[in-house]
């Protein structure tokens, strides 16, 4: 393992915040998406899953695109010395977009499977949409919010293939452990391709399960029982 | 656009990932050598490398695993005037699962003796293409072309290989030697069937530092960075 | 304050039209089981909007389908008690009381301490709902809407779950709150003794339909209508055919008795309530001769049916009365006679 | 038939502690609100397990702690009532009842149809639980619960959710059932009248501890423990302090007066049904002079708040009786006196 | 399109059916992680949400060496005329795995949201646990088993990585939507790639937005209102 545990970190930072913002933007999406009539619901289903069918590379091009010096959007990062590609930040931005159709889709079905009366009871007791929605709907799907996170963390560690078209493949700075899997494999180095996936198995099951163990003492918390 | 001070030079230099286990031997000897420089590699198929290039990623010097990449950026001027140079030429050669002692030569891979050839993907990775290109002019691609299997890349013709999946494969002979005792190497195919497999490297005419990365080039040409290239299995140019 | 409601909303298999006007004061709904008593306040707190019709709750349009008014259930101010409770289970049960209320450190802190006491839940601040017992989330239900003081009050069955001793408490409480409260209550109870105790108003709801609506007094005495008359208790109800003056005869309890009004021509029913017989040793004018079918003895009451002496009937009459003694058997001596006064026979129309 | 229960189980802040046994019949459970009584029966039907104890219905043991013996609700055959219905939501109400039956395609298909009659619910067949009212709800949970005739029946207050009238009906349903039921029911209820007519034993719970177990007369007659006395629905309770012979001095009332037993030494309270005042004009032995507080008239009943005349109490005391005439306006004449007699002075242990 | 439709049928074939048994599967797991004891269940969760954070790549090569030629398993196989290496069922079989840990963890949260009242209303009137399940726990889990068979369709059409290693990339046989625009991206012709990512995109839509209407139809029959 030449390149130290710097992998491991950077897997770590971004997964993490990839999924701080992954869960805020699914649980955002999931609301605005519920509130519209049911009809409408299957277009927006639809796209914000996208993310989930096209092949990664195929994302990272696209991102690419968007972020790149080529687009405006890029332009202006850059006049704000922001830059996207060969960075970090791009990292994060590709774990976003590739974790998010997972927290966005179990959110909304946890958000459905919820009991209506719930939310007519703090209607009629003047509660706003707001406080209904952050302090009942939302604690009351915790099971679902929950798996959404879990399965968006375990996407983010394991994002790779856009990742790699963004940010670039470089050690220390954007080099993740699929990242440095791949590159060992692509380098035929197996032995160390397998160390570290017997790292990232490692941190999936340490991080899944704390997320489980945390998830069920807030669950307990709110749910009573 | 040059004024490289000399002290904390840092070149990011994106590489064909086939580059990786020779340039992983090389950096110390060049940091030795220029201190106060380090090195940042970015692997990648080059395919995507370019992509990423002509989308602004912040590279020195790139070093592709073909001229088309490099034909690509220089038509859209984007490398750095006179910077361009071949440094490696790879082999194709025509590798079996080891004890695999059927196939002996490229034609067998026309005959019953091979169920299944695995190559890279003709379109996406350049080790296919060559190969594509030399059975044609063996006249074996229609008897081959039934047989394939396309790997996304070279790593993945090792993988069947290794596992027997496949009777034979076409690869670079230094994707063959990064698994010696896995696969055998039957024999080189014949140079005169494709063109010359070429690693060109260039300096971008982004990079800041262009001094360094020139002075990067010319370690590269080195005759000890040549001892290095020929381990792996590289002819240095 | 004053409340207005007109409105109709179909269903497959049951249709709402619904319409009454009420000032301030405790206002009942009574209804037999589906009748349409829940939907109705689901239509008045919007969560259930209407096909047609208008809401008016002093002055303000909650609901207007020609206007194209529909205010959502914040800007209504309605309390409504859910049949089932709708107690957050996220929340403790000082949580779910404090939840409604208008923010206000001090006032919020007072009235929760009221409200924890007035509904004997003080020990269970700190719980949860999924902690209660069934009576116990009623309570925590009932706290949270009158934490808020809304302008309309809807209670639908709110004391379903409680002992009778409890509910006896309670009900004490709920009046006293209700008698300086300044908005409209609608108030829904299968228990008559509740509703009386506790109404000024009462509206008789009918297979989604208004049946009748007036002061307790008056729909108590005069229900007028064979739903209104079962709903507010009468066990006897037989069809009559007119006879002169004010006379009839009961069809299915095969007799002949007289009201103290004369009988308009729709009127096709007659009710006895099972309370207001008296017994008597001699025949006379509306009295019956009885043929005892059975004794059904309970802790205060006992239950008598009965038959006019040598008719066949499709049903028996039941005759209630008050026993004095506990436990003392049965076996007494049970009069030859039970005379009914005029005044007391309901009249109703089909 | 016979249910032999005696468990333990700790939750924080309450403790369930019951123990009782009984034969086949109706057994009545009695409980204030949150004492336990929903939670008894869960632990009966295998929902929640005790810490400690065991139950054995009909020579089966359900429960066995220390033989670590805990059948699975399945084998238990208990139907079991939920007090919030538990109707499955995915399926219509003619699923919901044939669920729990035995196959056996004929039979259902009667059995099916018997309980939607008896239960009023024939037109909902195809309707899914959302679409049904509350009381609706609670009769397709009771069809469902019947159309199974389980071993040991438990009904957590089934007719909660009924109008007076439908109430009425289906109380005489199921008591027709229950009597041809071979098996043990459970019947937590808070209104005495059901329970009345319906249970042929009571016992009354405390706290999570039975008070009180016996037959019904017994239990009215003599409820014993201040819980089992406001239970069953008396009113006026005083502590007391024993004078010579059978006679006692009420705390709370003021008064002295005398019980035709006599008087052990536990004894701590008295109690008096508000119904069995008698008025008088006369004073004598256990009457009290009286002064009038308060008079609240409901539709049948008319209570009197009341204390002894001259006396200052904490709590006024209540006397109700039966209205004969409804309607006549008050301001009518009250006694001057009210009498008690011996033997309908309630005694109770602290 | 040179290639014609053909990897648009294979596609469709392919994630068809690999969400069917994954749906099958992810429901099944569900329900025996459920009743196992909390502390248990943070490993289950933990390796049964591995697919989703290995590299497909890696998923393929552990595939490979699962039903290869060299492995007892692909030995047995062969004997009985199954080859699942270069083959179509390989590409199922890669694609059940990626998009299984989507289903399962759906699945579960939804299970575990539930009224747990209706469970134990079932046991009291006898019904098996077998009925409970089938019968009570799925239905009224729709939304989220819904949830989870939108996101598991998604990811098996998307599947690419692990299809390419087991299953290769076989024109006519193997060689599903992702794979040809990989294979097109890779080669520099954005123009065909872009092509078949608008096919992708319209298949989401289609079958997500079909999905949405059937899900939402079966939840009216069953959730009444
Ligand atoms: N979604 C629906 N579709 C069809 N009918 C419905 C629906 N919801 C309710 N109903 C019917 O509307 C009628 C009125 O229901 P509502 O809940 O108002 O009754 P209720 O008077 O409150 O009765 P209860 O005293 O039993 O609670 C019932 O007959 C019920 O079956
Ligand atoms: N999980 C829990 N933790 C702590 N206390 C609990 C829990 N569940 C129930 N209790 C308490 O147990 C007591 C008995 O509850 P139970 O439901 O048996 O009451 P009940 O007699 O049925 O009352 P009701 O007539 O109001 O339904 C209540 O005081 C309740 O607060
Ligand atoms: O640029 Mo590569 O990784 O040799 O195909
Ligand atoms: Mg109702
Ligand atoms: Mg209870």
């Amino acid at each position: 393992m030449a390149e130290g545990y710097s992998p491991l970190l950077i897997s770590l930072k971004t997964a993490i915040l990839a999924t701080a913002v992954t869960v805020v933007l699914g649980i955002l999406a999931a609301r605005l998406v519920i509130r519209l009539p049911e009809k409408a619901q299957w277009l927006t289903d639809g796209i914000l899953t996208l993310p989930l069918v096209l092949p990664p590379t195929v994302i990272g091009f696209f991102l690419l695109m968007i972020f790149g010096k080529n687009s405006p959007l890029g332009q202006a990062l850059l006049q704000l010395g922001i830059r996207v590609v060969f960075s970090w930040s791009g990292a994060v931005i590709a774990a976003i977009v590739v974790s998010f159709p997972l927290m966005y889709r179990t959110t909304k079905a946890a958000f459905e499977q919820m009991d209506q009366n719930l939310i007519d009871a703090g209607r009629t007791l003047g509660l706003s949409e707001r406080y209904i929605f952050w302090r009942i709907r939302v604690p009351v799907s915790l099971p679902g919010i929950g798996a959404g996170m879990v399965l968006a963390f375990a996407r983010a560690i394991g994002e790779f293939g856009a990742t790699l078209m963004i940010a670039g493949n470089i050690p220390g700075k954007t080099q993740t452990v699929p990242l440095i899997i791949y590159t060992a494999t692509a380098a035929g180095d197996m032995h160390l391709a397998m160390q570290w996936v017997a790292v990232i198995v490692a941190i999936s099951l340490l991080s899944i399960g704390g997320m489980n163990i945390w998830l069920a003492r807030q669950e307990r918390k709110a749910g009573g029982a | 656009q040059t004024g490289d001070s000399t002290d904390n030079i840092n070149l990011t230099i994106s590489a064909a990932a086939s580059l990786k286990n020779a340039m992983e031997e090389l950096t110390p000897m060049y940091q030795e050598a220029n201190k106060g420089q380090t090195l940042t590699f970015n692997y990648g198929g080059s395919g995507d490398l370019q992509k990423q290039i002509e989308n602004g990623a912040p590279a020195d010097v790139f070093i592709s695993a073909a001229q088309k990449q490099m034909d690509a950026l220089e038509q859209e001027g984007l490398l750095a005037g006179g910077t361009r140079e071949d440094l490696l030429k790879n082999n194709l050669v025509l590798i079996v699962p080891q004890g695999n002692t059927e196939i002996t030569t490229i034609e067998d891979l026309g005959t019953d003796k091979a169920v299944q050839v695995a190559l890279g993907e003709p379109s996406a990775v350049p080790a296919g293409q060559y190969a594509e290109e030399a059975l044609t002019n063996l006249n074996l691609l229609d008897s081959v072309k039934a047989k394939a299997v396309y790997g996304k890349d070279v790593t993945q013709v090792l993988t069947y290989v290794e596992n027997g999946e496949v009777d034979a494969g076409l690869v670079y002979e230094t994707d063959a030697k990064s698994v010696p005792d896995k696969v055998a190497i039957v024999s080189k195919v014949p140079e005169s069937s494709y063109k010359t497999v070429i690693y060109p490297m260039a300096v971008l005419k982004d990079s800041t530092q262009l001094d360094a990365a020139k002075n990067f080039e010319s370690f590269l040409k080195s005759d000890e960075a040549k001892v290095v290239f020929e381990k792996y299995g590289f002819e240095p140019l | 304050m004053s409340i207005l409601v007109d409105i109709e909303k179909q269903f497959k298999g049951f249709n709402l039209k619904v319409q009454f006007e009420s000032g301030e004061g405790v206002n009942g709904l009574l209804g037999a089981s589906g009748s349409g008593k829940s939907m109705t306040l689901r239509c008045i707190a919007g969560i259930e909007k209407p096909d047609k019709g208008r809401i008016i709750v002093d002055g303000v349009t909650y609901f207007d389908a020609e206007k194209k008014i529909n205010l959502s259930p914040q800007k209504r101010n309605a309390g409504y008690l859910f049949q089932n409770y709708a107690l957050f289970p996220n929340m403790t049960v000082r949580q779910n009381i404090t939840a409604g209320m208008k923010k206000g450190a001090e006032c919020t802190q007072k009235i929760l301490q009221q409200m924890l006491e007035r509904f004997q839940i003080n020990e269970l601040e700190n719980r949860y709902p999924a902690q209660l017992s069934g009576g116990q989330q009623q309570r925590v239900a009932l706290a949270r809407i009158f934490a808020r003081s809304p302008k309309v009050l809807m209670l639908d069955e709110p004391f379903s779950a409680l002992d009778t001793f409890l509910k006896w408490e309670l009900q004490c409480e709920v009046s006293k709150i209700l008698k300086d409260y300044e908005g409209t209550t609608l108030f829904v109870s299968h228990s008559r003794d509740e509703v009386f105790a506790i109404c000024e108003c009462v509206a008789v709801i009918n297979d989604g339909k208004i049946d009748r609506f007036g002061a307790l007094r008056n729909v108590f005495a005069d229900p007028m209508s064979i739903s209104a008359t079962k709903l507010t208790g009468c066990k006897n109800i037989s069809r009559i055919i007119p006879l002169q003056d004010h006379c009839f005869e009961a069809v299915d309890w095969g007799c002949v008795l007289c009201s103290d009004v004369s009988l308009s021509k729709d009127i096709t029913h007659a009710g006895i309530r099972a309370h207001f017989f008296e017994p008597t040793e001699h025949p006379g004018e509306n009295t019956i001769q009885i043929e005892i079918e059975n004794v059904i003895e309970s802790q205060f009451k006992v239950s008598v049916l009965f038959k006019p002496y040598g008719k066949e009937v499709n049903r028996p009459l039941c005759w209630d009365f008050e026993r004095v003694h506990f436990g003392k058997e049965p076996g007494r001596e049970f009069p030859q006679y039970l005379k009914i006064s005029p005044q007391n026979i309901i009249l109703m129309k089909g």
